[in-house]
């Protein structure tokens, strides 16, 4: 009976408490980095108390009953599955504490953003710790209202519609996933995750498995998002915060993938089996589909998010394969993804913050010359993201991807190898989407030129971009306006807003902060990801060693690697 | 043994890390400062200095972060082959066995991935030592000569970094022992291409052609990548000596070499994907030389070397490398006759040769491919080294702008002219040996498309013999039309005043003149027999096409001798249009495509959502109906109520 | 009660009275509720109150026809006539007297009618009463009001007087009630 | 006499009462359908009265009663309509809309079309 899983959703519902005391609230940011950094502080703990010897098994489990009546129990513990995830939450969480200290949130009011991020915190450290059914889900739902009110108070323009969308599309996604869960506890009898995993679904029906693993697996890819259900993700990225969209990409999306592989495949096999190549259909259509439409994304934003929609599509690739291998690229990929695209966010809301917009055309080019540090970072995120050997990228989507060559027995082989085919191509288009953004925005000459006088009409999120064509024929002289407008567009001249270096004052539109590269408190949240990316990059042994027995168990050692 | 081999490899990539993070310390606060003050005032001028003087530090802890390690690294290889030459011969006639028998690997961890394990190996024999040579003095004389050529680039310190981060992805690629270390290798330097040809990156015709050079050559990655799935899945490792000693079933290892040659071809700029290669030319001349002609496009053929083996167990995988061979070597030639820029000569002459290598390869012999690729390395990275001194001089690529720069420029002229001889394939210089020794494995091979492949060959002698002449006159003979330009755009180094280059840029080329020369004759020495009867018919080839061309230049020096290829001039300028086909067939539907997946996205499967929203909205209209304030017909409504029931009453009972 | 009764078709005499005066009472009130002028619709009601005092005294219930007569034609309609003056209603012809449930209406009218028909005839098809005359005289009729029903009779003038005051509250301006 | 007859003649009254009161746009017209229906039942209870012959005429007391309810009714009713006249300007029942649950001020012009919520 471990104290530290129960200290770990303790300490900052506590903190989130005490930070509603009006004494607390106007040093609110500091309470909340000292909370956060004590969480951290109890992750790594856990991390250490950890065996790494048999990271197969469940550690560390704290049990106690909860609900008598309904035999529920408050059963925490951790395995090689979800230790990662847990460090890589806290971690997160801390660092948006750290770029909220030298960054307040526009929205103000930053006593009320504490609170709402430390639930948020208590409800992502609680599913990733939770082993009971039920207790899974009520974590799965804390995390939804604290992040509603994330981005509906402290978005961008839209963000009420964003909002709404986002929390009534994922609750329509838990509804389903608790009918799942339902079904199973009808059928096992039990609520246990250890239990029901150890069994390998041997006590359930074929059909029941199915339904089960269907509406289950619905519930999950909303979260996930799977390419049919994602259409909120772009809307809540492009409205959210800075801290909001680290969150909601670091950890969020995390938390419907890590739900396939700790409740969906281990305890319906054969649900699991039968569904398999639709999930596999579905997640590399989200990965062409994915990285087809960041190609012709005007908001710097709402690409990274369109971006997360592939990068997902391999992670539930790899599930789909149902194969060890596939499993641990999907894992690595859970968190490389979840440190990549925390980053890459970071980067967005300090462009979006600087700038004053996300707008592609309307940043013009040049920022490698205004912002060098900014503009590297943002280059080194990106080749993260498009899985460069090296950085932690390439791991998972390549362990994704040999999972999908081989996959289990029972799957068609054929079928899997277009996937993968599809799949490497995704990865080229990912790649193309991003130097192709990474060429807009940072290489180029910086025009400075004043926007025009009157407010820009901003253009509708997702109108037919003027997108640049990046393996043009033959280099032409580029006109000086910098203005890469695609000729069917009415080529409507965009001025770049330029707010040069210096220039104070006579800005249109609101007070902007001081144009400087990046501050102290930026370096500090970015520059921890950085490391960890490179280190994962270098060493994936790191993460590879804790999850491979852990997923060979998950999936019953009978199954064929 | 194996920790030196970790220490060559290891070396640059330090020096990288450290060019990047440790040069910018001293300055970083100054830099800042230098940009906020840009154009405020005279006022200033004492931070400006101050910035300039932090500038040069910079400069110079970046030159020795670059050129120390790679001195050292270069020092370790000669000592590795050194002890390799005194290793025990090994009995299965590996490559070069009787002159570098000796054979060391060490694995360093293993990592368990669920399936096959992939292991962090380093293998040294005699082909990686060999190509280790030649990556390692290339880039020390690229190094060297790059703190001459970047003189006053405020951003050099990040380009001797990546150069020295691309040497480390080059060594870790001919060091690898394991396929997934190697495709490591392989992407990173993809990456470091990218850098360095986007160095010049205001000019957004620079940021395009890098991004289509890694773009191309990650598409022949995943291609790549797939060939060492089926490698290694079937071998059960990923080690490159399982995978050579597991005797595959030929289905296999036919798919698994031909999804292999997609890579090589992306990365060797062979026919399919070699559009990138002239368009890298926009990076500064020094990257051309090290990346773009001596050390990453020969990775393609050097692996094809490394898993030879397998390769010559699937006899179609070689006859379609033939072919691919014999239309590159010939295309890429033609193309290089009509360029009017030097650098893109050199690039298609690159593209030519690299066919060369990969014909001998298809024909059987992997000893003439790689005596051939390592001759070619040095002089074609001498060549370039000479384009950047004349085009330095010049300010211009073009060669319609150079010309008798021969009394201007001594040193360049003798070291181009070696080059060029080599490239032509004249006796005393190495490209002579290198390309015999190629011709005739060719002649030798077997195979359906040999009789195709021969031919190209002999033919393409004589263009190459044709374009080096070209080029060779119009630069350095013929009436000088040299006008010192004021400012080049970035484009273009910086223009020097009429003098030669500084000794650290002529040095360099001094030294790869050198192997230029002699290679051939140390490669004949060492056992590479020579056949003279084809060898003086090739010759004879070569200097019929340069004697054409010297009759044409002769007659009028002021015109373009590429006249005489006369109506075929304009397409082999644009390499056959196939740019022009990529764009229309790939590009622009690709883009059409994502505009249409995001229109899709917005009105279907967001409309789907939007819609379901609305669709509840009006059905709850048609129940407020019954709120509508109407009394009338809410009496309606009760009355018919009322006869419905009377009328279920009577009926049902 | 019910001796041989004679068959229902033919209506013997008083029942063929009967039957004209019903046509009559039914043609006006069709009248009532379709006509397209105000006034008239009150006309055809006195009209159709009239044929049924009529309907009354062939069924021997001459007190209840006469206080028909008095009641309804002489006060009820007079009182319908005095709001339509007050209100003023356009005299002529004047449309859209109906409102837009028409069709729904007529459908559930003739609904109700087709039920309560077939109910009816089924039921008393052959429900026959010889008719004594003076049987519904005022005499028998004032008996019975007042030895069995006086106490609803006196509750009734109970409900009249309460009607009266609500009727004066109601339409008189200067009583406001509580704002 | 066959009960039959009145009561039939009611019964069809008794509908086309119905009908005044559901499709009759003034309010008055649908005081006076209610006093047809009213009359319907009169002549029900005369017709069953006469057909019982009740010794306490049951049937034709309860008539006069409702004839007398049924002067108090309407005399109430008109009470209510004039106040309703003088505050609203209008008796058509269908513009009263009150009870709605958006109190619709009806713009001049547009005939309320029935049933617009």
């Amino acid at each position: 009976m471990s104290w530290l899983p129960i200290a770990l959703v303790g300490v900052p519902l506590l903190g989130a408490l005490v930070a509603t005391v009006p004494a607390v609230r106007d040093r609110a940011v500091a309470w909340g980095i000292a909370v956060s950094a004590g969480v951290l502080v109890l992750a790594v703990a856990l991390a250490a108390a950890f065996e790494y010897a048999r990271p197969a098994d469940m550690q560390l489990q704290s049990d106690r009953p909860w609900i008598p009546g309904l035999g529920l129990r408050f059963h925490l513990g951790v395995d090689g599955v979800s230790l990662p995830l847990v460090v890589l939450t806290a971690l997160l969480t801390f660092l948006c504490f750290v770029h909220l200290a030298g960054h307040p949130p526009e929205g103000g009011r930053p006593g009320a953003l504490v609170v709402t991020l430390l639930v948020l915190e208590v409800g992502m450290i609680g599913t990733f710790l939770a082993l009971d059914l039920l207790l899974f889900f009520v974590f799965f739902e804390v995390v939804l209202v604290p992040m509603y009110f994330v981005i509906a108070l402290w978005g961008g323009a839209a963000r009420r519609a964003a909002a709404v969308k986002f929390i009534l599309y994922t609750l329509l996604g838990s509804a389903v996933l608790l009918i799942g869960l339902l079904v199973v506890w009808t059928q096992a009898g039990t609520l246990d995750m250890v239990a029901l995993a150890g069994r390998h679904g041997s006590g359930m029906a074929r059909s029941a498995q199915i339904l089960a693993f269907l509406a289950i697996g619905l519930g999950l890819a909303v979260k996930t998002p799977m390419w049919p259900l994602h259409t909120w993700l772009p809307d809540a990225h492009t409205e959210a915060p800075t801290v909001g969209s680290v969150l909601l990409a670091g950890v969020l999306l995390k938390m419907g993938s890590y739900g396939f592989a700790r409740i969906a495949i281990p305890v319906l096999p054969e649900g699991a089996a039968a569904l398999a190549p639709w999930l596999g259909a579905f997640a590399v259509a989200g990965i062409a589909y994915g990285s087809l439409a960041c190609l012709a994304q005007r908001d710097l934003k709402r690409m990274i998010a369109y971006s997360s929609v592939g990068h997902m599509g391999f992670v539930l690739l790899g599930f789909a394969s149902l194969t060890p291998v596939g499993l641990n690229g999907a894992l690595f990929a859970n968190v490389a993804h979840g440190l990549i695209t925390g980053l890459l966010f970071f980067l967005a809301g300090a462009v979006k913050e600087r700038y004053g917009t996300a707008d592609m055309v309307r940043l013009g080019g040049g920022m490698l010359r205004r912002l060098p540090y900014v503009a590297s970072l943002l280059t080194f995120a990106c080749v993260a993201s498009l899985g460069l050997p090296g950085l932690a990228g390439f791991w998972g989507e390549m362990l994704a991807l040999l999972g999908a060559f081989r996959p289990v027995a029972g799957l068609s082989r054929p079928l899997f190898l277009v996937f993968m085919a599809v799949g490497g191509l995704g990865a080229v288009l990912t790649a193309a989407y991003f130097l192709a953004m990474l060429s807009r925005v940072t290489h180029g000459r910086a025009v400075e030129t004043v926007p025009l006088a009157g407010p820009l009409e901003p253009p509708e999120p997702d109108e037919p971009s003027g997108l640049y064509e990046p393996p043009g024929p033959l280099a032409t002289a580029e006109g000086v306006r910098e203005v890469l407008s695609e000729a069917g567009e009415a080529a409507k001249p965009v001025e770049p807003v330029a707010a040069d270096a210096g220039q104070t004052g006579g800005q249109t539109g609101k007070a902007r902060r001081p144009f400087r590269d990046v501050t102290a408190h930026e370096l500090a949240a970015w520059l921890p990801l950085v490391a960890l990316i490179v280190l994962f990059g270098l060493w994936p042994k790191a993460l590879l060693a804790v999850t491979t027995p852990a997923v060979q168990s998950l999936l019953g050692s009978g199954v064929a690697p | 043994m194996t920790a030196v081999v970790a220490l060559i490899v290891l070396l640059p990539f330090a020096a990288a890390v450290a060019g990047l993070l440790a040069t910018r310390l001293g300055t970083r606060d100054v830099r800042a400062e230098d940009v906020r003050t840009r154009g405020v005032g005279a006022r200033d001028a004492r931070t400006a200095d101050v910035g300039a003087r932090a500038e040069r530090a910079a400069y110079r802890r970046a030159a020795w972060f670059a050129i120390v390690p790679g001195t050292v690294s270069a020092a370790l290889t000669v000592w590795l082959a050194a002890a390799l030459a005194r290793g025990t011969p090994a009995t299965d006639g590996r490559f070069w066995a009787e002159l570098l028998p000796g054979r060391t690997e060490g694995t360093l961890t293993v990592v368990e991935t669920g399936s096959v394990p992939i292991s962090l190996t380093l293998r040294a024999d005699g082909l990686s030592v060999l190509a280790g040579i030649l990556v390692v003095v290339v880039a020390l004389a690229v190094q060297v000569y790059s703190v001459g050529y970047m003189r006053d680039e405020p951003r050099y310190p990040s380009y001797s970094a990546f150069v020295s981060l691309f040497t480390s992805a080059m060594l870790l690629v001919v060091y690898a022992g394991d396929l997934i270390v190697l495709y490591a290798g392989w992407e990173i330097m993809g990456l470091c291409s990218y850098l360095l040809i986007g160095h010049w990156w205001e000019d957004r015709a620079n940021s395009r052609a890098a991004v289509k050079a890694f773009l191309v050559t990650r598409l022949g990655d995943v291609g790549f990548l797939f060939g060492i799935f089926v490698l290694g899945l079937s071998a059960g490792s990923f080690r490159i000596d399982d995978v050579l000693r597991a005797d595959l079933p030929r289905g296999t290892l036919v798919a698994a070499t031909l999804l292999l040659l997609a890579g090589v071809a992306g990365k060797s700029a062979q026919v399919p994907l070699q559009t990138w290669l002239p368009d890298a030319m926009a990076g500064p001349t020094p990257i051309s030389a090290l990346i773009h002609a001596a050390t990453m496009v020969a990775a393609g053929i050097f692996v094809v070397a490394r898993l030879y083996p397998a390769f010559l167990a699937a006899p179609p995988t070689l006859d379609v490398l033939g072919v691919v061979a014999a239309v590159g070597m010939l295309g890429a030639a033609l193309a290089a006759l009509a360029q009017d820029d030097l650098k893109r000569v050199l690039a298609y002459s690159t593209i030519s040769q690299l066919a060369y290598m990969a014909a001998a390869l298809a024909a059987g012999s992997d000893r003439a491919a790689m005596f051939h690729l390592v001759s070619h390395g040095a002089f074609k990275a001498l060549l370039f080294l000479c384009a950047g001194l004349v085009i330095h001089h010049v300010g211009s690529n073009l060669i319609s702008h150079m010309g008798g720069l021969r009394t201007a420029l001594p040193v360049t002229f003798w070291t181009m002219t070696i080059g060029f001889a080599a490239l032509a394939g004249l006796p005393p210089a190495s490209g002579f040996f290198s390309k015999d020794a190629v011709l005739s494995a060719v002649e030798h091979g077997t195979g359906p498309a040999q009789p195709l492949v021969y031919a190209s060959a002999l033919l393409t002698v004589g263009v190459t013999g044709a374009y080096a002449a070209r080029a060779w006159l119009r630069t350095f003979f013929g009436p000088a039309r040299i006008e010192p330009l004021p400012e080049p755009p970035p484009g273009v180094a910086h223009v020097f005043d009429g003098r030669e280059a500084p000794p650290s840029m002529l040095w360099p080329a001094g030294v790869l003149a050198v192997p230029a020369l002699l290679l051939g004759l140390a490669g004949w020495a060492a056992g590479v027999q020579v056949e003279w009867g084809p060898a003086a018919a090739s010759l004879a080839v070569a200097l019929l096409g340069a004697g054409i061309v010297y009759a044409l230049w002769r007659a009028a020096p002021e015109q373009d001798p590429a006249r005489l290829l006369g109506p075929f001039r304009a397409p082999c300028e644009r390499a056959f249009y196939v740019d022009a086909a990529y764009a229309a067939l790939v590009t622009r539907p690709v883009l059409r495509l994502a505009r249409g997946v995001v229109r899709t996205d917005a009105r279907v499967v967001d409309g789907a959502v939007r819609g379901s929203g609305r669709a509840t909205l009006g059905l709850s209209g048609l129940v407020r109906l019954a709120q509508n304030g109407n009394a009338q017909l809410y009496v309606t409504g009760l009355l018919a109520g009322l006869v419905l029931i009377a009328v279920a009453a009577v009926v049902l009972t | 009660m019910t001796s041989q009764a004679p068959g229902l078709w033919p209506p013997s005499g008083p029942e063929v009275v009967f039957l004209l005066l019903g046509a009559v009472a039914v043609g006006s009130a069709l009248l009532v509720v379709t006509t397209r002028q105000l006034v008239h619709a009150a006309l055809w009601l006195v009209v159709c109150f009239g044929a049924l005092a009529g309907g009354y005294l062939v069924l021997t219930a001459e007190f209840v026809a006469w206080v028909q007569v008095l009641i309804y034609v002489g006060a009820v309609v007079v009182l319908l006539l005095f709001g339509i003056m007050l209100t003023r209603a356009p005299i002529g012809p004047s449309a859209g007297l109906d409102s837009g449930n028409r069709w729904a209406a007529a459908l559930v009218a003739v609904a109700t009618a087709a039920v309560l028909v077939t109910v009816i005839v089924t039921g008393f098809r052959t429900a026959y009463a010889p008719l004594q005359p003076g049987r519904g005289a005022a005499e028998p009729l004032g008996a019975s009001v007042f030895r069995t029903w006086v106490l609803p009779f006196e509750a009734l003038s109970v409900l009249l007087l309460a009607a009266l005051i609500g009727a004066i509250v109601l339409s008189r301006t200067d009583i406001r009630g509580r704002e | 006499m066959h009960v039959v007859y009145p009561v039939v003649v009611s019964a069809l009254l008794f509908s086309i009462g119905v009908y005044g009161v559901l499709a009759r746009r003034n309010a008055i017209l649908v005081l006076m359908s209610v006093e047809l229906m009213l009359n319907a039942v009169n002549l029900n209870l005369v017709a069953f009265d006469v057909w019982l012959g009740d010794r306490l005429h049951g049937g034709q007391v309860l008539t006069l009663f409702v004839i007398v309810i049924a002067a108090a009714e309407v005399g109430l009713g008109l009470a209510i309509v004039l106040a309703v006249f003088r505050t609203r300007r209008t008796v058509d029942v269908d513009r009263l809309r009150a009870l709605a649950e958006v109190v619709r001020t009806p713009e001049p012009g547009r005939p309320d079309g029935e049933g617009a919520s």
